[in-house]
C-alpha cells in the first residue's frame, strides 16, 4: 500500500475516532481535547488533497485559536472544577431515529453514486489563486465577513466593559 | 503619546543598563572557589568542630556544664591512692580517670561555651569541617583512650576501694553497710568480673604488626589518624593508618591494638598520613572472626599463672569477640587488612581480676608469633563490629 | 511510494531531530555556563573535564533513570500525552527552516504560515499538560501561559508580515535567497534588517514576542518559580519533563532562527560571497540563531519577570498597536522607495 | 447540553496554600491564599513550624549567658544584632559598664551585619521578582562580610561573639584594614545594584504601587525597621532612643518618599534598605575612626551572673526592625522569664492587610518586602 493511502487511512481513522470520543465523552474538558485531535485530522486530510493554506489555517485558527478559546471558556466561566460539568444526553430516542434516518440516506447517496477519479496533481501556488480569488471576484463577501468581525470584536469589547462596570 | 514614548524609552534604557552590567560580569573573573578541589583557608579560630586534648583533660566537667545543649558527656572513675595519672601539660595533677568523655556532634551548636571555662584549655574548636557522616552514630566522637578493659579495670578498682570503704562504715552500722553496699552493686560503674588479664594482646606482637592498615573511611591514603597502639610499638609498626579520621575516639575501638597501652591510645592526626602505602595487612591479634579470638588467649598466656581462664572465655563468647568497629566502613579494596582484634567481654573472665593486675604494660612484649593470625586483605570484617562501640 | 522508497525521506525528515538533540544539550550547558559566568561563577566545571561540557549528557543519565510520576488524581493519557505533543510541535515546525542552501525539511510556499499554525499546537499542549496535572500551581501556569502565548501570537504574526510584505514569499527559502549578496553600498549584507528602518522596529517587536512565545525571562510567568513552583511542569518528573525542556529549548532555537531567516538572511555569509556555500551556510545560520539564544539567555539573567496583566497589557495596548503601525509605514517605504 | 453538578459546596473561590515549602515564602511560612482567578481575596498566615521554644528555653537553659547563642538562632540573618540587643539587656539589668572599645566593635559589627541582612533581604525580594543574578552579586558582598565576621568570631552565620558584658573574644588583627577595606569596595557595588535592580522599569512596575501600607496603618499594626520607614515615618531606635553609643554619629534616617509610586508600596519598602546600607558604611567609617585600639574586651564580664529580682526591657533597632527583651530575674542563676518581641512577627501580620485585592505575584513581592526570617516569627 502506499505511504499516502495509509496516512489517509490512519488519518481519518483519527477524525473519527476522536470524533466519536467527543461526543459520548462525560467530561467537558476530554471532549475539548479530543475535538482537538479530530480538526488536526481533518488539517492532516486537507494536506492529502494538497490544500496545503486550508490545512495551516485550518490549525491555526481552529486549533491554536477556537479550541483555545473553548477550554478557556470551560475552565474561566464555571468558577468551580471543571470536573463538576458533566455533558447530558437528551431526547435520545427522537433524536437517533432521525439520525439513523439520514446516515441511511447518506450512506445510499455514498454506494450509488459513481464517484469519479482524477489524477493526482499538485496546483501551483495555492496561496496566489486564492489571494486572486479573494481580492477579485470575491471581494464583496470577503469586506462582509471583515466588517461582521469587526462588529463581533466591538460587541465582545462592549460586553466586556459592561460587566466591570457592574463589578 | 510623548509621555508614552518616554516611558518606553525609559524602560529600553534601563534594561540596555542591566544588560551592560551583566556583560561587564560576564567577562569578568569568578568569584567562587572550585570547592573539592580549592579550599578556602580558615581563619585560625574558625569554630567547626570540637576536640578533646585528653590527656590533659582532668575530668571537671565543666564543659559539660556550660553546654547548653548538653552534647557533651563526661564519666569519670576516681584513680586509686596509689596511682599516679601524672599531670597535664599546665601542672594540674590527674586524679580521676576519664572513663568517658563523649561529644555528639550532631547536637552541638558551634557556641564555643564549652571552651572558655577548662582550666587545662583541652577543648577547643579545631577547623576540620568535612565530617558529614550517612550515619548520625558516626558524629558521636569519643575522646576516652581506655580500652573497655581498662574502664572496668579502674570501675572494680574504684568499686573495690568504695567498697572497703564501706566495709569500715559497716563495722560500724552494719544495717546501713549492707544497704549501701546493695546500691553501689547496682551502679553501673562497678561491673563485676572485669577483664583485666587481657591488654598487651596487640603489643605482643611488634614485630609483626607491620601494617595495620584499612580502619581508615576508606582510602587509606586518607587515614589520618594513628592510634595509640603505634606509639608503643614504635619502628616496629609501620604504619598502622589507624583507626578513623584522626579521631581519637576511634582508637579505643579497636581493642586488639590499642588494648595493650592504655594512656598511649593518643590520637596523632596527620600522623600516618603518608604510611598507608606500607600497610601491608598485618591484623594485630587474631584473625578477625568472632569466635577465633585466639590472641586473646595467648596474650593471656604470657601472664602466666595468672590469666588461666581467660582462653576458655574468649572462645565461650564467639559472638562477643569483635573486631575494630570503625573498620566496618572501610571500602574493600582499598582498606586491604582490618585489624580484627579479638576481645573477650568484660564480666565472663569471671577468674581473673586482681590477678592479672600488674599486666598492662607488662608481660605483653613475649606474645609469640602464632598469636598473629594473618588477615586476608581486602576482606570485610564481620558486619557486627558496630556493635562494639563501646568505650 | 512504497514504504523501501520513503526510506531515505525519514532519514531526510530525522536531520532536523538529531541537530535539536545536539543543540539542546549544547544550549543547557550553554545557559548554564552564560549564568554562571553573568553571575561571577563558572558554571558546570566538572564533568566530563574541560568546563564540564558532559553535564547535560549526565542530566540527561539522571532523567532517564528518575521515576515516572503520575500524580494519583491525574487525567492519564493527557498527563502522558501533552509533553510529546510539545515537542512534536516544535519538531514539526522545523520542516519549513532552511537551515542551508541545500537542506530544507520542506519546501512549502506557505513556510511561514505553516510554522506559526503549528506552534499553535504548543499552547493546546500546556493547556493539556496544566489541565491534566490536576495541580492549581498547574493550572494556573497553564491558563497564564495560554492566555500568553495567544496574544503573542498577534504581534508575532504582525512583525513577520511586516518581512514578507517586504519580501513578498512566505516560503522562507526564497526570503533567505533574496538577502544574499551585499547592499548598493557594498559594505553591509543585502540583509532585510538593512533595507528598511521600521524593519529595525519590527525586529525589536519580533523578539519581545519571541521571548514571550517561548516563554522566557522577563515573560517566563508560565514556570515562574517564585510564585507558581513550576507552573505547567510542577507535576512533572523524569523523561517527560526533560521532554518540555527539550520542547521549550527547542522552541527557543526555532524562533531565533526564524529571526535569523527574516532579519538576518538566514544562511548567508555576512561576507558576501566569501565563506559561502551549502556547509559555510549552515554553520552561518545556525551561528545567527545561537547569537539571538545568547540575547535570550543574556536577558534572563538580567531581568526581573514581568506581572501576568502587565505582559497582556505589554501586549495589547503597546506592542499591537506599534505593530500595525510600523506594518502600514513598512507598506508606504515599500512603495515609495 | 450542559448540566453543572454541584458536589457538595461550590465556592467560586480557590484556595491554595502557599508554602510551607514554596519558594518564595522565606522559610516555613504558609500562606492559606484564598483566590478569585489571580486576585487576593484572603490571606492568612500559619506561623510556628519553626518554633523553636526560645522563650522556654531561655528561661531553663542554664544561666543568662548561655542564652546568647539562642538569640542567634531568633532572627539567624542578623545574629549580631540579636546578640547587642540581648546583652544590652542584661547589662542594663546588671548595671555593667562596658568599655569603650566593646562599644565600638559591637557597633561596627551590628553595622556591618545589618548590610549583610539587607543585602539579603533586597537579593532575595529581586528573587522573588525573578531576578535571579543581583541575588548573587550581592552574595558575594555579603559573603565579604561573612569573612569578617568569621575572622573575628570564629563563625559564619550563628556568631554568639557578644557576651554579656563585653565580647568572647577581641577582634582579629586585621579587623581594621578589612572593614575598611570592605566599606571602600562595597560603595560602587550599591551604585552598580541600583543600576541593575532598582531602577529597572520592570522592576519599578513590579513592586511601584504595590502592598501599599499608608503610615497610619503601619503605626497602628506597630510596624517597624524598614516596612514602618518605606511608610515614611521617621522613626529609628538609633536616632529616637540612642542605645549603645549611637548617638555619637553623624547618619541620616532614610524613609520612603513614594519616589516611584505610592508611598508606602514595596518599592519603598525596598530602597530604604537599600539606603540604609549607605548610612550603615557611614557610621561604620566613623565607629573605626573613633574606635581605640587597646583594650580589654573581657575586663567587664562578669564571672558569674548574679541577678537580683528585677525586670528589664529593652530594645535595639536590627535590620527589620524593633526587637525587645523582656527579662524578669529573680535570684536564681536562670532567668525567670524572657519575652522577646521580634520584629517579623508584627509586620508579618501586616500581610493580610496590605495583600488584600493584589494579584498572586504581588503577594509574592508583598511577603519579599516585609522581609520576614522565619526563625524570628516563631522564635
Amino acid at each position: 500500500m502506499e505511504l499516502t493511502t495509509l496516512l489517509f487511512y490512519f488519518f481519518s481513522l483519527l477524525t473519527i475516532g476522536s470524533a466519536i470520543f467527543m461526543v459520548f465523552s462525560k467530561n467537558i474538558v476530554h471532549a475539548a481535547f479530543a475535538l482537538m485531535f479530530t480538526l488536526l485530522g481533518v488539517a492532516a486530510l486537507y494536506v492529502l488533497l494538497f490544500a496545503d493554506f486550508i490545512a495551516a489555517t485550518q490549525i491555526l485558527v481552529y486549533v491554536g485559536g477556537i479550541l483555545i478559546l473553548i477550554l478557556f471558556g470551560v475552565m474561566l466561566t464555571t468558577k468551580g472544577f471543571t470536573d463538576n460539568l458533566k455533558t447530558l444526553t437528551t431526547n435520545l430516542r427522537p433524536v437517533s431515529v432521525v439520525m439513523t434516518l439520514v446516515a441511511a440516506g447518506m450512506i445510499y447517496v455514498l454506494l450509488t453514486t459513481t464517484w469519479p477519479v482524477a489524477e493526482i496533481a499538485e496546483p501551483e501556488g495555492t496561496i496566489t489563486g486564492l489571494g486572486t480569488l479573494l481580492l477579485k471576484e470575491y471581494i464583496l463577501p470577503f469586506q462582509v465577513t471583515g466588517v461582521l468581525l469587526l462588529v463581533a470584536i466591538i460587541g465582545a469589547l462592549l460586553m466586556a466593559t459592561k460587566v466591570k462596570h457592574q463589578q | 503619546m510623548v509621555h508614552s514614548f518616554k516611558q518606553g524609552w525609559q524602560t529600553l534604557k534601563s534594561i540596555f543598563t542591566g544588560m551592560g552590567i551583566t556583560i561587564r560580569h560576564f567577562f569578568g573573573p569568578s568569584v567562587t572557589l572550585q570547592y573539592p578541589d580549592e579550599r578556602d583557608v580558615l581563619p585560625k579560630l574558625a569554630r567547626s568542630k570540637l576536640f578533646v586534648n585528653i590527656d590533659d583533660c582532668i575530668g571537671c566537667n565543666l564543659c559539660a556544664r556550660a553546654c547548653p545543649v548538653n552534647c557533651i558527656d563526661i564519666e569519670t572513675v576516681k584513680a586509686g591512692a596509689d596511682v599516679d595519672l601524672g599531670k597535664t601539660s599546665n601542672g594540674s595533677q590527674k586524679r580521676l580517670w576519664i572513663s568517658r568523655f563523649v561529644i555528639d556532634m550532631a547536637k552541638c551548636m558551634y557556641c564555643d561555651l564549652c571552651t572558655y571555662p577548662c582550666p587545662t584549655d583541652c577543648i577547643y574548636m579545631v577547623q576540620e569541617y568535612e565530617y558529614s557522616d550517612f550515619n548520625r552514630d558516626n558524629l558521636v566522637y569519643k575522646f576516652s583512650n581506655l580500652t573497655p578493659e581498662k574502664i572496668a579495670e579502674v570501675k572494680e578498682t574504684a568499686r573495690i576501694e568504695a567498697e572497703e570503704a564501706e566495709k569500715k562504715k559497716a563495722e560500724e552500722a552494719a544495717a546501713k553497710a549492707a544497704r549501701a553496699s546493695k546500691a553501689s552493686d547496682s551502679r553501673p560503674s562497678s561491673v563485676p568480673g572485669a577483664a583485666r588479664g587481657i591488654p598487651g594482646s596487640a603489643k605482643g606482637i611488634p614485630g609483626k604488626a607491620k601494617g595495620i592498615p584499612g580502619a581508615s573511611k576508606g582510602v587509606p591514603g586518607k587515614a589520618q589518624g594513628i592510634p595509640g597502639a603505634a606509639k608503643s610499638i614504635p619502628g616496629k609498626a609501620k604504619g598502622i593508618p589507624g583507626a578513623a579520621k584522626g579521631v581519637p575516639g576511634k582508637a579505643k575501638s579497636i581493642p586488639g591494638t590499642a588494648k595493650g597501652v592504655p594512656g598511649a591510645a593518643k590520637s596523632v592526626p596527620t600522623a600516618a598520613k603518608g604510611v598507608p602505602g606500607k600497610a601491608k595487612g598485618v591484623p594485630g591479634a587474631a584473625k578477625g572472626v568472632p569466635g577465633k579470638a585466639k590472641s586473646v588467649p595467648t596474650a593471656a598466656k604470657n601472664v602466666p599463672g595468672k590469666a588461666k581462664s581467660i582462653p576458655g572465655t574468649a572462645k565461650g563468647v564467639p559472638g562477643k569477640a569483635k573486631s575494630v568497629p570503625t573498620s566496618a566502613k572501610s571500602v574493600p579494596g582499598k582498606a586491604k587488612s582490618v585489624p580484627g582484634t579479638a576481645k573477650s567481654v568484660p564480666g565472663k573472665a569471671k577468674g581473673v581480676p586482681g590477678k592479672a593486675k600488674g599486666v598492662p604494660g607488662g608481660g605483653a612484649a613475649k606474645v609469640p608469633g602464632k598469636s598473629t593470625a594473618k588477615q586476608v586483605p581486602g576482606k570485610k570484617p564481620p558486619k557486627e563490629n558496630k556493635d562494639n562501640n563501646t568505650d | 511510494m512504497t514504504w523501501l522508497e520513503s526510506l531515505p525521506l525519514a532519514v531526510f525528515v530525522m536531520i532536523p531531530l538529531v541537530i535539536i538533540l545536539i543543540y539542546a544539550l549544547f544550549a543547557i550547558w550553554m545557559e548554564r555556563k552564560v549564568a554562571g559566568f553573568i553571575q561571577d561563577r563558572l558554571g558546570p566545571m566538572r564533568v566530563g573535564g574541560w568546563h564540564g561540557w558532559a553535564q547535560s549528557f549526565a542530566d540527561l543519565l539522571k532523567l532517564i533513570q528518575k521515576e515516572d510520576i503520575i500524580p494519583a488524581e491525574a487525567s492519564k493519557f493527557l498527563f502522558r500525552f501533552a509533553p510529546f505533543l510539545m515537542f512534536a510541535a516544535s519538531y514539526a515546525a522545523f520542516a519549513v527552516i532552511p537551515f542551508s542552501s541545500a537542506y530544507m525539511g520542506s519546501n512549502i510556499d506557505i513556510g511561514v504560515f505553516y510554522l506559526l499554525a503549528i506552534t499553535s499546537l504548543l499552547t493546546i499542549s500546556v493547556i493539556m499538560a496544566g489541565w491534566a496535572s490536576n495541580n492549581k500551581w498547574s493550572l494556573l501556569g497553564a491558563m497564564r501561559t495560554a492566555a500568553q502565548m495567544v496574544s503573542y501570537e498577534v504581534p508575532t504574526i504582525m512583525a513577520v508580515l511586516s518581512v514578507i510584505i517586504v519580501a513578498g514569499s512566505l516560503n522562507l527559502m526564497t526570503v533567505t535567497e533574496m538577502q544574499s549578496g551585499n547592499d548598493t553600498l557594498g559594505f553591509l549584507p543585502n540583509w532585510l534588517i538593512f533595507q528598511n528602518p521600521f524593519l529595525l522596529v519590527a525586529f525589536v517587536i519580533f523578539f519581545i514576542s519571541i521571548l514571550a512565545e517561548s516563554h522566557r525571562v522577563p515573560f517566563d510567568l508560565p514556570e515562574s518559580e517564585s510564585e507558581l513552583v513550576a507552573g505547567f511542569q510542577t507535576e512533572y518528573s523524569g523523561m517527560r519533563w526533560a521532554m518540555f525542556m527539550l520542547a521549550e529549548y527547542a522552541d527557543m532555537l526555532l524562533l531565533s532562527l526564524l529571526g535569523a531567516v527574516l532579519f538576518f538572511g538566514g544562511w548567508n555569509s555576512p561576507f558576501g560571497g566569501f565563506m559561502d556555500g551549502p556547509i559555510w551556510g549552515f554553520f552561518w545560520f545556525m551561528f545567527k540563531g545561537m547569537i539571538l539564544v545568547f540575547v535570550m539567555m543574556w536577558i534572563r539573567w538580567t531581568l526581573p519577570r514581568y506581572r501576568v496583566d502587565q505582559l497582556m497589557y505589554l501586549c495589547w495596548s503597546i506592542l499591537i498597536p506599534l505593530s500595525f503601525i510600523n506594518f502600514v509605514l513598512i507598506a508606504l517605504w515599500e512603495m515609495l522607495f | 447540553m450542559i448540566e453543572i453538578v454541584q458536589k457538595g459546596k461550590s465556592r467560586p473561590e480557590m484556595v491554595i496554600n502557599m508554602g510551607p515549602q514554596h519558594p518564595s515564602t522565606h522559610g516555613v511560612l504558609r500562606l492559606e491564599v484564598t483566590l478569585d482567578g489571580e486576585l487576593v481575596t484572603h490571606v492568612r498566615p500559619h506561623i510556628g513550624y519553626l518554633h523553636r521554644c526560645f522563650e522556654k528555653y531561655g528561661e531553663s537553659v542554664g544561666d543568662y549567658g548561655m542564652v546568647t547563642p539562642f538569640t542567634d538562632r531568633m532572627d539567624y540573618v542578623s545574629a549580631m544584632n540579636q546578640e547587642h540587643g540581648y546583652v544590652i539587656a542584661m547589662e542594663r539589668l546588671l548595671d555593667i559598664e562596658v568599655p569603650e572599645r566593646v562599644e565600638y566593635i559591637r557597633v561596627i559589627m551590628a553595622e556591618l551585619q545589618r548590610i549583610a541582612s539587607h543585602l539579603l533581604a533586597v537579593g532575595t525580594f529581586g528573587l522573588d521578582l525573578g531576578a535571579f543574578t543581583p541575588f548573587l552579586y550581592v552574595f558575594t558582598e555579603r559573603e565579604k562580610i561573612l569573612d569578617i565576621f568569621e575572622k573575628s568570631s570564629g563563625a559564619r552565620l550563628l556568631y554568639n561573639y557578644m557576651c554579656i558584658g563585653g565580647l568572647m573574644r577581641d577582634v582579629d588583627d586585621d579587623f581594621k584594614k578589612d572593614t575598611e577595606e570592605f566599606v571602600r569596595t562595597f560603595r560602587p557595588k550599591i551604585t552598580e545594584l541600583q543600576n541593575l535592580l532598582t531602577y529597572n522599569s520592570i522592576f519599578i512596575k513590579r513592586t511601584a504601587h504595590i502592598g501599599v501600607l499608608p503610615p497610619k496603618v503601619a503605626l497602628n499594626y506597630a510596624a517597624s525597621g524598614p516596612v514602618l520607614r518605606g511608610s515614611g515615618v521617621k522613626w529609628d531606635l538609633r536616632k529616637n532612643n540612642p542605645y549603645s553609643i549611637y548617638d555619637r554619629f553623624d547618619f541620616d534616617i532614610p524613609v520612603g518618599e513614594g519616589e516611584v509610586g505610592t508611598l508606602g508600596d514595596c518599592w519603598d519598602r525596598y530602597i530604604v534598605r537599600v539606603l540604609e546600607m549607605e548610612e550603615s558604611c557611614k557610621i561604620i567609617e566613623q565607629a573605626l575612626e573613633a574606635m581605640p585600639d587597646e583594650g580589654d574586651v573581657q575586663q567587664n564580664v562578669p564571672k558569674r551572673v548574679r541577678t537580683k529580682p528585677g525586670e528589664i526591657y529593652a530594645r535595639t533597632e536590627t535590620p527589620r526592625g524593633e526587637l525587645g527583651y523582656y527579662i524578669i530575674s529573680d535570684t536564681s542563676a536562670k532567668p525567670y522569664r524572657i519575652k522577646a518581641r521580634a520584629p517579623s512577627f508584627v509586620n508579618l501580620s501586616l500581610l493580610p492587610a496590605i495583600s488584600r485585592g493584589s494579584l498572586m505575584s504581588d503577594l509574592v513581592a508583598i511577603v519579599g518586602s516585609i522581609d520576614i526570617v522565619l526563625g524570628e516569627v516563631d522564635r
